[in-house]
């Protein structure tokens, strides 16, 4: 009788033997860069998904049940502006004249702010061209008082829950009318009065921050919800993980949002982990709702965004929804595009500007003309140009004035300490 | 008055804020059916519900960044990290998020979080149950640092720490949760039992953040210290026979200056004690602040007594502690000069 | 014509409102701790797999192909011990008896050292009982020079490497055989030599590092493969996050291992978010190819790693397995689960005994008899208690010798620098 | 000789290494076709292929922990953090791993990896592009941690960096990328051609970590500066027309405290400056060892002059910045007493 089985020698081929006659040795993948700044734009990669398709299941399904769609992409409006298939919210005219003005106005800011920028009046700034259905079409389909944890390419979401546009100018002249003191980078916005965030410089965190927010609401027995965005870039970032593992095991009654806008300043979705699935199919680990949308769609983000508010608010639990975009504008006022990327690229973008498709579906509705549009223009050029003088009187970043250098001590603390005072005393003031 | 050990003493400021505050809600791994790997939330879980107090996700950075958004609906969540060894994870919402929310939101937001974490050596953790890493939060603008060396002083401060609208991170010397210890290991465990600060009311009451105490009056040196190594300083000032003034810190951030100036300037000579690896550690602070305000009145270098430079070494556990023989060390440094 | 529209009025009812007559306020779901320490063990949650049913797709499939199997458990032995169906990996009986020897070792190497720590001999330990076939199974199916990024709790991955168990013990009593000087707790082994690398007291930090020692291994055009494990509860960290990522971009040549033993000390799987969804299921947001095993089942064990390391050495990218087990053990000795789960538990769990089944698997071939596994147990437990007693003269933790404190200093650089040097100095060594 | 940027000399450091050794790799977010967003990996990816310099996801840990894996199998990783702001989620894998591979592993596994990240304010960055965060790693045993002021320090010590066995975090003063800065943000920007240690040979040599460079010699007083404060201080001396002595301190850890001892000990007073925050800050080592070492040579107090303990405001950028003024005072402070 033999027992002394030997442990040592393990039975399948040494490593360096290749198995079934594949390759012989390993190779790293680098996602390729494509297509480089000199070739012609190139959206081959991107599926065409046609309008109205996608069946739009009941709130209350389990979530599996919507595990097909983050390989789909729910589109409501077609390329000639007609609102088809289970997903058009079928809003009223007003409402859509509403959307359309608040996405010109968005654009218009952004336009306003960035010239701001080239022209030495403010250090920086991030424009949203080519995202605006996304801030404002979410905002329309929120509740005024849900609490949105935003990053800094939502402003559409502010505009559109009408916070003044002075007020937003202002934090980013970093003037006296500034609300965050001259201490934040452009664009960081926070308003509890409009129950936005306040933005971090830091990718990803407010996520998993809209998860607790949203536990907390839920504990208190409230009916708010919360949503968070965050860029598809960031969803590499440890807060994405948070957000999705808190979210699924506490059910939290939040919306969490990945604005897939193919482009991390330089890198492209692909980099983030775009290449092998979508963004939305991340909610499948963890047993959560998700929706993959046309962000260019006003109709369609509008309904996926009341879907997933009405699901949170029957304790349903989050839903993850891709918003599937394009980023038009360069990174921000600091970034060179054209060294990465193909200068029409954005325009050959498959799925349109989100602006031009919402008018052409209030013309095929015979609610809306080139009159009126024209109109609607110069009226939102005059609007911007209006507050935006108003806002310089206040004080431009260049020309100041500023916030004086003694609150630089204050709200470090809920009450300044004793070290804080005499660090104030140091700089004397 | 009941003798409380620390965890008692922790676990009944947390029944009290609980019942008090009906915003406080407490989680943490293992903190909830268990009552914590340390048994610090004992009971909770059963008497306030598990609404209240709850298990959570191994994800220490998850943990921080839910408590910023409960903070910023209006709750007071109190967080345990299992070891302060496995805070590391949680400093980018601790450090960027926490500590930062009221000023870049000017004044609109904050996050009244309380982070409780284990820290500290001498159970032979190894170098992943021991660290000492309050000198990453000290430097960090916004945030409190507390560690209390004592039952009493643990209810009180974490009562205040629960109730502080700024974030707090609240470290337990582990090694003191069941009984003092003054270093030497080679003695029985002590219980807290008979030990002044371990009379603990049941009640409420609370002792104030920034706060140090006079725990041993002297004339010869000053010696700082907080959490496990008060206990230390009293045995190494004891056995050295040293007629030594030692200060508990209990709050580093803010920092009681005051007492620490008014005794070194009546001492002329200062020592600094703590676990943490010495280089940047707390203690190259206070050298450094004593030094800028008492320098007049210094009779010779301050002295630091810390933790090695390297890792706390599991069986080398005693060489790395900085026990009483070379906190005596230190004393007698500090008063050669 | 009237083009002035406000934008501040959002359509959607106020939060307060209930939607769809649904229910009027938010609550937060807490996962129940089910079953308590009083009440009888209840596995009733756990859905009962046949074995043979699933079906072992080729190692070239698409990823999505494996995605099904993340609701599957993939099991080969029977339970009456007949093997069955095509992820039977037909190993011959002298493997089966060499894997059979090396869990009884790893577990009696285990009761051993658990009852030293008891004994006041060693400060901590760990046991992986009911997880042997993991740590066996997985190593007999990779190379030899495949690199293993472990948890404290696949002893058994050293244990069938042949790595010797005096080594092992000697790092647990921290003695000056002690190949680690003294400096991690007891089971943190290391060693270069087996291709078996540090394991961290923090918990996840393995995983990534896995993924990136598979690229490092792919960019150098080598052959060796690497594989990372980590607990069901320590996939909420943000390792676990990383490692799919980078994994899923870069296509590493690793195998990622989550071991749900459905215990993170006191918290049952529910709290990493077990309740929605499986770990599997995590792979599928990235693409990655996933098998869902049975733990317990050597044979599919074995199968189902052979399988991955198979796929990631033909440059198919990585694979996650969830090794679906029970954690029988207290988490360490420090653990009391008398507190929190019924004490029979493990006895009660639906997949039985890894060893118990290997064993009967024998039986049912005709290679193994009552006599022969009587022999083992007997032989087994000589040769630990013998190479016991040797470790022990070498020292223990309690009585020591120990490495002398002037090593404390070493290592913590390549050279050790001035400050040290005087910090040794002041030691007085 | 040709005259570099720091930017030109850090890319030249990292093309020389890859050049020399087929283990180093660089990747980082941005950093591979787009040469990173203050491009000093421009052009490396096309020259050397991206197998070698690639873009990496938006995930610090992750980065960090896969350079640890790949430092184990014997790669030389360099790794792009975008900000020193964004390192918080790295602390993890960088202080519990990378720093304490070779000592948990009894000296079998380490990593050598360099961390390379812009640091430091003046460019209008706010509160999270704007930080100086070398403390927290400084207090961490295990790692090295340098700053260069210039380009001829950059490059060289950047190799070193890459060549070292141990982990180097290597913060890099943004402000100082295109020119040198003394601290007058008024005054028109200069460049680095024409600064001496702008002459940046184009091939292989070497600045040895832990040694500290004597910028500028003087007998009343020693000033400890790193980065871009070692043009603000040449500034203060200059303008305060005091006869200070300027040490660049290039490596903190580990530090040249030869070189510290032997000027203080010369000089008599000493002056510490630096961006981070002050309390906790590396200031505070520096004055602990200054004192610990010079005490009987000190005449006063060493002062520190640093970067206030609030975030860095935006707009508030020159009041926050410790510049020329503010160093000059604590010169004069420190001349006085
Ligand atoms: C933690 C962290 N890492 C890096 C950065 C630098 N950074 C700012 S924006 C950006 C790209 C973000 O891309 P994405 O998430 O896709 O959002 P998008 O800009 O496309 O809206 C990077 C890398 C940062 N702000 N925070
Ligand atoms: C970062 C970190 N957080 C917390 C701990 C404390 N801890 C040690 S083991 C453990 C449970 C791990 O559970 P699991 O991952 O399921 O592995 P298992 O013990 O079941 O094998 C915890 C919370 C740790 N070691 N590291
Ligand atoms: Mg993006
Ligand atoms: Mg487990």
């Amino acid at each position: 009788m033999d027992t002394a089985i030997p442990v040592s020698e393990p039975s399948p081929p040494a490593a360096s033997a290749a198995p079934d006659g594949g390759p012989p040795v390993l190779k790293l993948h680098i996602p390729a860069h494509h297509p480089a700044p000199d070739d012609p734009p190139d959206h081959s990669a991107v599926p065409r998904f046609p309008a109205g398709i996608v069946e739009r299941p009941d709130i209350a399904v389990p979530a599996h049940v919507t595990h097909p769609l983050a390989d789909k992409l729910i589109r409501a409006l077609d390329d000639d502006g007609t609102a088809i298939g289970g997903w058009d919210p079928k809003l009223d005219p007003e409402t859509l004249r509403r959307g359309l003005r608040a996405m010109m106005l968005t654009r218009a800011y952004d336009e306003r702010m960035f010239r701001q920028q080239r022209q030495g009046k403010i250090t920086f700034y991030m424009k949203c061209t080519g995202e605006e259905a996304i801030g404002v079409g979410q905002a329309f389909a929120l509740a005024p008082d849900d609490m949105l944890f935003p990053t800094y390419r939502q402003q559409g979401l502010l505009i559109a829950r009408g916070w003044p546009l002075l007020d937003m100018m202002c934090q980013c002249y970093s003037n006296p009318r500034d609300r965050l003191k001259g201490r934040q980078l452009p664009v960081l916005y926070s308003s509890k009065e409009a129950s936005f965030f306040t933005i971090s410089g830091n990718l990803g965190t407010q996520f998993p921050q809209a998860v607790g927010w949203a536990m907390a609401s839920a504990y208190k027995g409230d009916r708010r919800i919360a949503a968070g965005w965050i860029g598809e870039g960031s969803t590499a970032e440890p807060d994405f993980h948070h957000a999705l593992t808190f979210a699924s095991v506490y059910r939290a009654p939040v919306i969490l949002n990945v604005v897939n806008n193919q482009w991390a300043i330089s890198s492209h979705q692909d980099i983030a982990g775009g290449e092998a699935a979508t963004f939305a199919a991340r909610a499948i680990g963890f047993g959560l709702a998700c929706l993959r949308v046309d962000g260019n769609d006003f109709l369609a983000v509008y309904a996926a965004t009341l879907w997933a508010a009405q699901r949170a608010r029957a304790n349903r639990g989050a839903t993850l929804i891709e918003l599937f975009t394009y980023r038009a504008a360069p990174h921000s006022t600091s970034d060179e595009p054209s060294r990465y990327r193909p200068e029409d690229e954005g325009l050959n973008w498959p799925y349109g500007d989100p602006i031009e498709r919402l008018s052409r579906h209030l013309s095929v509705l015979g609610e809306w003309s080139a009159e009126r549009q024209a109109q609607l223009d110069s009226e939102i050029v005059d609007e911007v140009r209006e507050i935006g003088r108003e806002a310089e009187r206040h004080g431009t970043f260049d020309q100041g004035p500023h916030f004086s250098a003694r609150t630089m001590f204050e709200d470090v603390f809920k009450e300044m300490p004793e070290h804080l005072r005499r660090q104030r005393q140091e700089l004397g003031i | 008055m009941p003798a409380m050990t620390m965890v008692q003493a922790l676990n009944s400021a947390m029944d009290l804020m609980l019942a008090r505050d009906p915003d406080v809600v407490i989680f943490g791994e293992d903190v909830g059916f268990y009552g914590g790997v340390f048994r610090v939330t004992e009971g909770l879980q059963k008497k306030h519900g598990d609404q209240r107090v709850f298990d959570a996700p191994i994800a220490e950075g998850g943990m921080l960044a839910v408590a910023v958004g409960m903070g910023a609906y209006g709750l007071r969540p109190v967080v345990e990290i299992q070891f302060a060894d496995y805070i590391y994870p949680a400093t980018d919402q601790l450090i960027s998020e926490a500590a930062r929310l009221r000023y870049r939101s000017g004044g609109e937001f904050w996050a009244p979080i309380t982070v409780r974490a284990p820290c500290g050596g001498g159970i032979f953790g190894g170098q992943t149950h021991s660290q000492s890493v309050e000198a990453i939060f000290t430097h960090v603008c916004g945030l409190k640092t507390v560690i209390p060396s004592n039952p009493y002083d643990a209810k009180g401060l974490l009562i205040s720490a629960i109730e502080d609208d700024d974030p707090v991170v609240f470290f337990e010397p582990k090694r003191l949760y069941h009984g003092p210890f003054d270093g030497h290991p080679e003695r029985p465990a002590v219980p807290w039992t008979g030990h002044r600060q371990a009379e603990v009311p049941e009640g409420y009451y609370s002792v104030p953040l920034g706060k140090a105490a006079l725990v041993r009056e002297g004339a010869a040196v000053t010696v700082l210290a907080y959490g496990t190594m008060v206990h230390v300083a009293l045995a190494a000032a004891e056995e050295s026979g040293t007629d030594a003034e030692i200060i508990d810190l209990r709050t580093l951030l803010p920092l009681d200056l005051d007492t620490i100036v008014a005794s070194v300037k009546k001492t002329g000579r200062c020592v600094v004690a703590h676990e943490a690896t010495r280089t940047g550690g707390f203690g190259a602070e206070l050298a450094a602040l004593v030094q800028e305000h008492c320098f007049y009145h210094l009779e010779a270098p301050v002295v630091r007594v810390t933790g090695w430079d390297t890792p706390y070494p599991h069986a080398l556990e005693w060489a790395y502690f900085p026990g009483p023989n070379r906190v005596a060390d230190g004393i007698r440094r500090a008063l050669e000069g």
